[in-house]
């Protein structure tokens, strides 16, 4: 079955078209890796898919819903969440409360109770920091649980959004490039981390410049090319396009 | 906190009180505690009624004071705030424990006060325009200055003299401009003029010309009159003629200073407007009974502060004068004394007229304080 | 750190401060001041969940403040309304009106915010001075006392143990609300919009409520303040009292409550001890200004804490 | 009554310029540094005050302009070197508290320097109105209105024929990139607010002879100034004198055909309309935001 219904899809920027005419799905319980060289559109399709952009033309389709326009919010509330290739950490805050935000939805988030600070708001709160530990944990972040963000080093940052998205408890996850700028050890650990989330059942949809975790974890891959659809296909019959080679493979690898 | 509010009450503002060598002051001084509006929008105000009161009080005190006692004077700047001036007139009579107040250079911050010297029965003399102030009368409140409405009906008066039926008024959304407006309406059916434009501007318009040809377009006006203060009215001048427009030009005792002359300059030819005698002393007739105080009041201000005489520093003049004199004749600063001494004030010649107060007039000021001015050639020339 | 102490101790030690500083007070002058420094403290505090908290500017809430007092006014001496019921009222008026401006309006950022915010509070200071046949022009208005149930606040001995109460809960509430998971969403509006909105925060909703809570605080206030001083002027509403709320704000520290109080106490005393100084006041005043943002830009109370904490730290 | 729409418009226009050169000192700011200077009016008071005050002394036109346009540079520099410079990485609410206080601080300067009355200053070709189909300009409105004109032909090519406005602008677009390719960041925003202090001084001194000032005219003239940047789109020169124009022009209209007790409010509330359907202002840039 499949979960993401990308039809057509168009993003234009002032006469340029990011994404164009762009058709793809994404089945349920698959890794599912998005790559393309820079400027392939990868980050705008993220954007597109998940509300933060509303397509020029096109639609995309969650759970055979229509959602193309909804807003980003909305569809979180449907099940979808995702973290960004330039950070969106909440530098304000400290680590743990930003998990906790990405658990908001599960909260009890009345005005007057929270106002007045009804005990079940409290309780729930407190479950909730119990709860976005365990995520920390999960994601590697153990010894952060008392930290700032802004203390932080960029790699746990990374993390730290997926911990996030995570508790959001989504159905399909987007991580925007989660092995930039990490060394060879980190993007070994968040490979792990990844591989236990798909396992866990949520959808995972992924951009990422690294070939080897792609090809390592991928159940399907989709390679873009100017905005356009270059190849589809398991990571073998990827990497065997030779479009996809010589666009992409060949430039960078 | 603490210690910051106990260092704010100790220090206090003490103005003018000379002390030399050898002379014994006998008793404690007596207080006079004073708010006004020395900066903002109202500075035009505040700043010539602070120098006064600085200036005479030292002057007072450098000739033995009053009763053998120092007079200390104590001036806070409200900004020409209404909730500012309501807390340093609370300071002045808890902290200060003044005897006396004098001030408010404005109606809103002189009606902020007035609840709070009515309470605690201190006697304040207020600098300010508006009617309210002493209509209905406050047992402890009074004022020197001339009301809005005198100025309104002085100006009204003269154009039913001069036959005119139809005028257009335009005035600033201020404090004095405002009030000015609503006293003139009240009153210009009396004397069988019609208002048919009624424009507004803000005191820092950089131009006016659109509300002056609104007027200049209302039909059958034959005369415009202005009220306001500070460069508004200096501007509404420059305008009116710029735009050429044929019928005289009315303004308040608002722009009675020098200064509005000089900004305006050529522009004020053949302007007229409501004044105090203070600022045509010499053109006075020789029986006039003011012509000696505004004559020797106008030279004490101009030598001291090297700038000309406004009418607003003869309120604050006349408001310590009074207060003075009532002290003087109750033998002491006792607050209902005093009270009762400055309302039995009588026949008292100040720089805004022959002040006669009564129970029922806190102000008692006759109407014949004002006198009708037309400026020729730069200068003031008396037209009544 | 354990929120709890630090909650309750910061309250505990709030409550402490209002109950023993009219030891210091030798006459109603003092209380007075008091009084006016709790009642910009109890803005500031709502003021900072909009500013500090969610990183949404404004120039405007002296226009909200205003409203409160002209509905309290115009309410109780115009039509004999009882103070509570006018209080309860005008608070309701500017919730609706800042509820209705709020969604065109907070989309904007930065400074276009911050205009637009100005904008609104101009247009209210201008109403106010304009309509002078129901709020009295600029010369003010008057009104009375404040009664409710048989019991009237008078004197500002009363006042201002009315309004400490009233400070205490007004930053209890504020705490609440931050700890809360919609405060949590609003700090995280701060951090990142987009951030906050992939994981389901409705930003926009939320900068929305703030916004009418911080103005719904910011007219009650106003309420109580134009019965305790008995007199009101449009100026209140002014430009100047909006930029005077946000740099409490911000002088005493975005972001944290207390911050906000301290700040409004500060700013509330200054022109008070500033006095006696006469034509200087304005040039110390702008180099206090200058100089607590260039060498405290959190603001004095988080500077301070960070200072004492990097001591402790260094023991 | 086409005399009298004209008479608005020239009203409007008169306002507008005045308007304008005010905001165009937040725009050059704003493009350097991202600044918002809430002192500008200051500026443009200080070099009317200065100007007023020296002729008034007996200095000749001549020489008191360029003595108070170097005054009120002076001033800019030691504001940005002392007040701006030191909070470089401060929140954007903490830098306009800072230019606050510093506007706080030149008005309480100038009422001491100076004083509190009303300066003028002679208009600079007589006072003589023209004529123009039943309605009249003075002749200081067009000068106005000539070094407003002026002032923008020569930004755009300074910043856009000239070394140093190129690296100005760089520095607003990417302050990192700009010091890497050898731009001295921190002078060109010393020359920002000495540039802009500049400006500022030049418009007091055009604008004197119509409005008068005093220690407190920069209040109004950075409000006014402010809107007129922001309805342009902050940081587009043209833009704030499109934005100072169109509110200028507004009020004079509101009063001339509404109702002129509100004619500041209808400016604003044209300014929010304009905000609410284009969020960066008229001429603002309207990027999407990248994540």
């Amino acid at each position: 079955m499949s979960l993401l219904k990308v039809e057509k899809l168009s993003k234009e920027f002032g006469g340029v078209h990011a994404v164009e005419d762009l058709t793809f799905t994404v089945e349920t319980g698959h890794i599912h890796s998005i790559i393309g060289p820079n400027g392939a559109g990868k980050t705008t399709l993220f954007n597109l898919i998940t509300g933060v952009y509303t397509p020029s033309s096109g639609r995309v389709l969650f759970q055979d819903r229509l959602v193309s326009g909804m807003k980003p919010y909305e569809l979180a509330a449907l099940g979808m969440s995702r973290t960004f290739q330039n950070l969106q950490i909440f530098f304000n805050m400290q680590a743990i409360e930003n998990v906790m935000v990405g658990h908001h939805l599960h909260l009890d988030r009345r005005f007057l109770p929270s106002l007045l600070r009804l005990p079940q708001v409290t309780r729930r709160d407190r479950e909730c920091r119990d709860y976005c530990a365990g995520l920390m944990e999960f994601v590697g972040l153990g010894k952060y649980l008392d930290a700032d963000a802004a203390s932080m080093p960029y790699g746990a940052l990374k993390r730290l959004e997926i911990a996030r998205a995570l508790a959001a408890q989504p159905k399909m996850l987007l991580l925007d490039e989660p092995a930039a700028g990490l060394n060879a050890t980190e993007s070994r650990e968040i490979d792990e981390v990844i591989k236990k989330v798909a396992s866990s059942g949520v959808t995972v949809v992924l951009v990422e410049h690294d070939m080897k975790m792609v090809m390592g974890i991928s159940d399907q891959i989709t390679a873009l090319d100017y905005g356009r659809k270059l190849a589809e296909g398991t990571p073998a019959e990827v990497r065997a396009n030779p479009e996809v080679v010589s666009a992409y493979l060949g430039t960078n690898g | 906190m603490r210690n910051l509010m106990k260092w704010g009450a100790t220090a206090v503002v003490v103005a003018g009180c000379s002390t030399f060598a050898g002379q014994a002051m006998a008793a404690d001084p007596i207080k006079i505690g004073s708010i006004l509006s020395v900066t903002g929008p109202a500075s035009f105000l505040g700043e010539p009624e602070k120098k006064t009161l600085e200036m005479y009080v030292e002057r007072i005190n450098k000739e033995g004071g009053v009763l053998g006692r120092k007079v200390e004077l104590v001036v806070y700047d409200d900004g020409g705030a209404g909730e500012k001036a309501s807390t340093f007139t609370k300071r002045l009579i808890e902290s200060d424990k003044v005897d006396l107040l004098i001030g408010g250079s404005t109606t809103a911050t002189t009606m902020a006060a007035l609840p709070l010297a009515e309470r605690n029965e201190v006697p304040f003399i207020s600098l300010a325009g508006a009617v309210v102030i002493v209509e209905p009368v406050k047992k402890w409140v009074f004022k020197t200055p001339h009301t809005d409405k005198m100025a309104a009906e002085k100006v009204f008066s003269d154009m039913k003299k001069r036959g005119i039926t139809k005028i257009g008024m335009i005035s600033e959304d201020a404090g004095f401009g405002k009030s000015g407006r609503d006293q003139s309406l009240l009153v210009v059916k009396s004397y069988g003029i019609e208002v048919v434009a009624d424009e507004i501007y803000s005191p820092k318009d950089p131009d006016v010309t659109a509300q002056l040809t609104k007027i200049k377009n209302a039909p059958g006006v034959q005369a415009v009159f202005n009220f306001g203060f500070g460069q508004g009215p200096a501007i509404v001048t420059k305008n009116f003629k710029q735009l050429g427009i044929a019928v005289p030009l009315y303004q308040s005792h608002g722009v009675a200073s020098k200064d509005y002359i000089k900004l305006a300059g050529d522009a004020t030819e053949g302007v007229r407007l409501p004044a105090a005698g203070l600022v045509v002393p010499d053109q006075l007739p020789a029986t006039d009974p003011q012509k000696p105080v505004v004559t020797a009041f106008k030279k004490d201000y101009e030598a001291a502060f090297k700038s000309d005489v406004s009418t607003f520093a003869g309120h604050a003049y006349d408001g310590l004068q009074i207060a003075l004199a009532a002290i003087n004749r109750a033998r002491s600063t006792d607050k209902a004394k005093v009270r009762d001494e400055i309302e039995k004030t009588s026949g008292y010649v100040g720089t805004g007229g022959l002040v006669s107060m009564s129970p029922t007039d806190h102000m008692g000021l006759s109407p014949s304080a004002f006198h009708m001015v037309e400026i020729r050639k730069g200068d003031w020339v008396l037209s009544n | 750190m354990n929120l709890m102490t630090a909650r309750t101790g910061g309250l505990a030690a709030l409550a402490i401060v209002v109950a023993v500083a009219p030891v210091g007070f030798s006459n109603s002058y003092f209380y007075d001041v008091g009084v006016n420094a709790m009642f910009n403290a109890i803005v500031c505090v709502g003021l900072n969940l909009l500013i500090g908290y969610a990183g949404q500017i404004s120039l405007g809430h002296a226009g909200f403040f205003a409203l409160g007092a002209y509905g309290s006014g115009i309410l109780t001496e115009r039509y004999g309304v009882p103070a509570i019921v006018a209080l309860t009222l005008s608070a309701a008026v500017v919730g609706i009106l800042a509820f209705a401006v709020a969604r065109p309006i907070l989309k904007l950022k930065g400074h276009y915010l911050a205009m637009a915010t100005l904008g609104i509070g101009i247009i209210i200071h201008i109403v106010l001075k304009t309509e002078a046949g129901i709020t009295g022009g600029p010369d003010g208005m008057s009104l009375g006392n404040f009664k409710m149930l048989g019991f009237t606040i008078k004197g500002d001995q009363m006042w201002y143990w009315v309004t400490g109460v009233l400070l205490i809960f007004a930053v209890w509430l504020s705490l609440n609300l931050i700890e809360s998971p919609v405060g949590r969403a609003l700090r995280a509006v701060h951090g990142s919009e987009v951030g906050a909105e992939v994981v389901g925060v409705d930003t926009s909703s939320y900068k929305v409520l703030v916004f009418v809570v911080s103005a719904v605080f910011a007219s009650v206030v106003g309420s109580l303040f134009a019965h305790k001083n008995g007199f009101i002027t449009p100026d209140i509403g002014s430009f100047f009292g909006s930029v005077h709320f946000v740099t409490m704000v911000v002088l005493g520290g975005m972001a944290s409550v207390y911050g906000a109080v301290v700040g409004a106490v500060i700013l509330t005393l200054l022109p008070q001890l500033l006095a006696v100084v006469e034509q200087y006041e304005a040039m110390i005043l702008g180099v206090i200004m200058m100089g607590t943002m260039i060498f405290m830009p959190k603001g004095l109370l988080p500077s301070l804490m960070i200072k004492l904490k990097s001591r402790e730290a260094g023991r | 009554m086409f005399a009298a729409f004209l008479q608005y418009l020239f009203s409007g226009l008169t306002s507008g310029a005045i308007y304008a050169l005010a905001g165009l000192g937040f725009a050059i700011i704003y493009n350097a540094s991202h600044v918002i200077n809430f002192a500008q009016g200051e500026f443009i008071m200080i070099g009317g005050m200065a100007t007023a005050t020296m002729v008034a002394a007996g200095v000749p036109l001549y020489l008191a302009i360029p003595l108070a346009m170097v005054a009120s540079m002076l001033v800019g520099v030691a504001m940005e070197k002392f007040a701006v410079e030191p909070a470089r990485n401060a929140d954007v609410v903490t830098i306009i508290i800072i230019t606050i206080g510093a506007s706080i601080f030149m008005r309480g300067a100038a009422q001491i320097i100076w004083d509190k009355e009303f300066h003028s200053l002679p208009a600079f070709s007589g006072e003589t109105p023209i004529a123009v189909m039943g309605a009249t300009l003075m002749p200081q409105s067009l000068w106005v209105i000539g070094v407003a004109a002026v002032v923008i032909v020569g930004l755009w090519y300074f910043f856009n024929r000239t070394m140093f406005g190129k690296a100005m602008l760089g520095t607003s677009h990417n302050r990192l990139a700009a010091q890497l390719v050898g731009v001295a960041v921190k002078k060109v925003l010393l020359a920002s607010f000495a540039l802009s202090a500049l400006l500022g001084a030049v418009g007091g001194i055009v604008v004197t002879p119509i409005t008068f000032t005093n220690y407190e005219a920069g209040i109004m003239l950075g409000l006014k100034g402010f809107s007129a940047a922001v309805l342009g789109g902050l940081g587009n020169g043209t833009g704030a004198i499109v934005g100072g124009l169109i509110v200028g022009i507004a009020e004079a209209m509101a009063s001339g055909y509404l109702s002129s007790a509100y004619k500041d409010a209808i400016a604003f509330i044209i300014i929010l309309f304009v905000l609410f359907f284009m969020p960066s202002g008229l001429f603002g840039k309207r990027g999407t935001d990248r994540v």
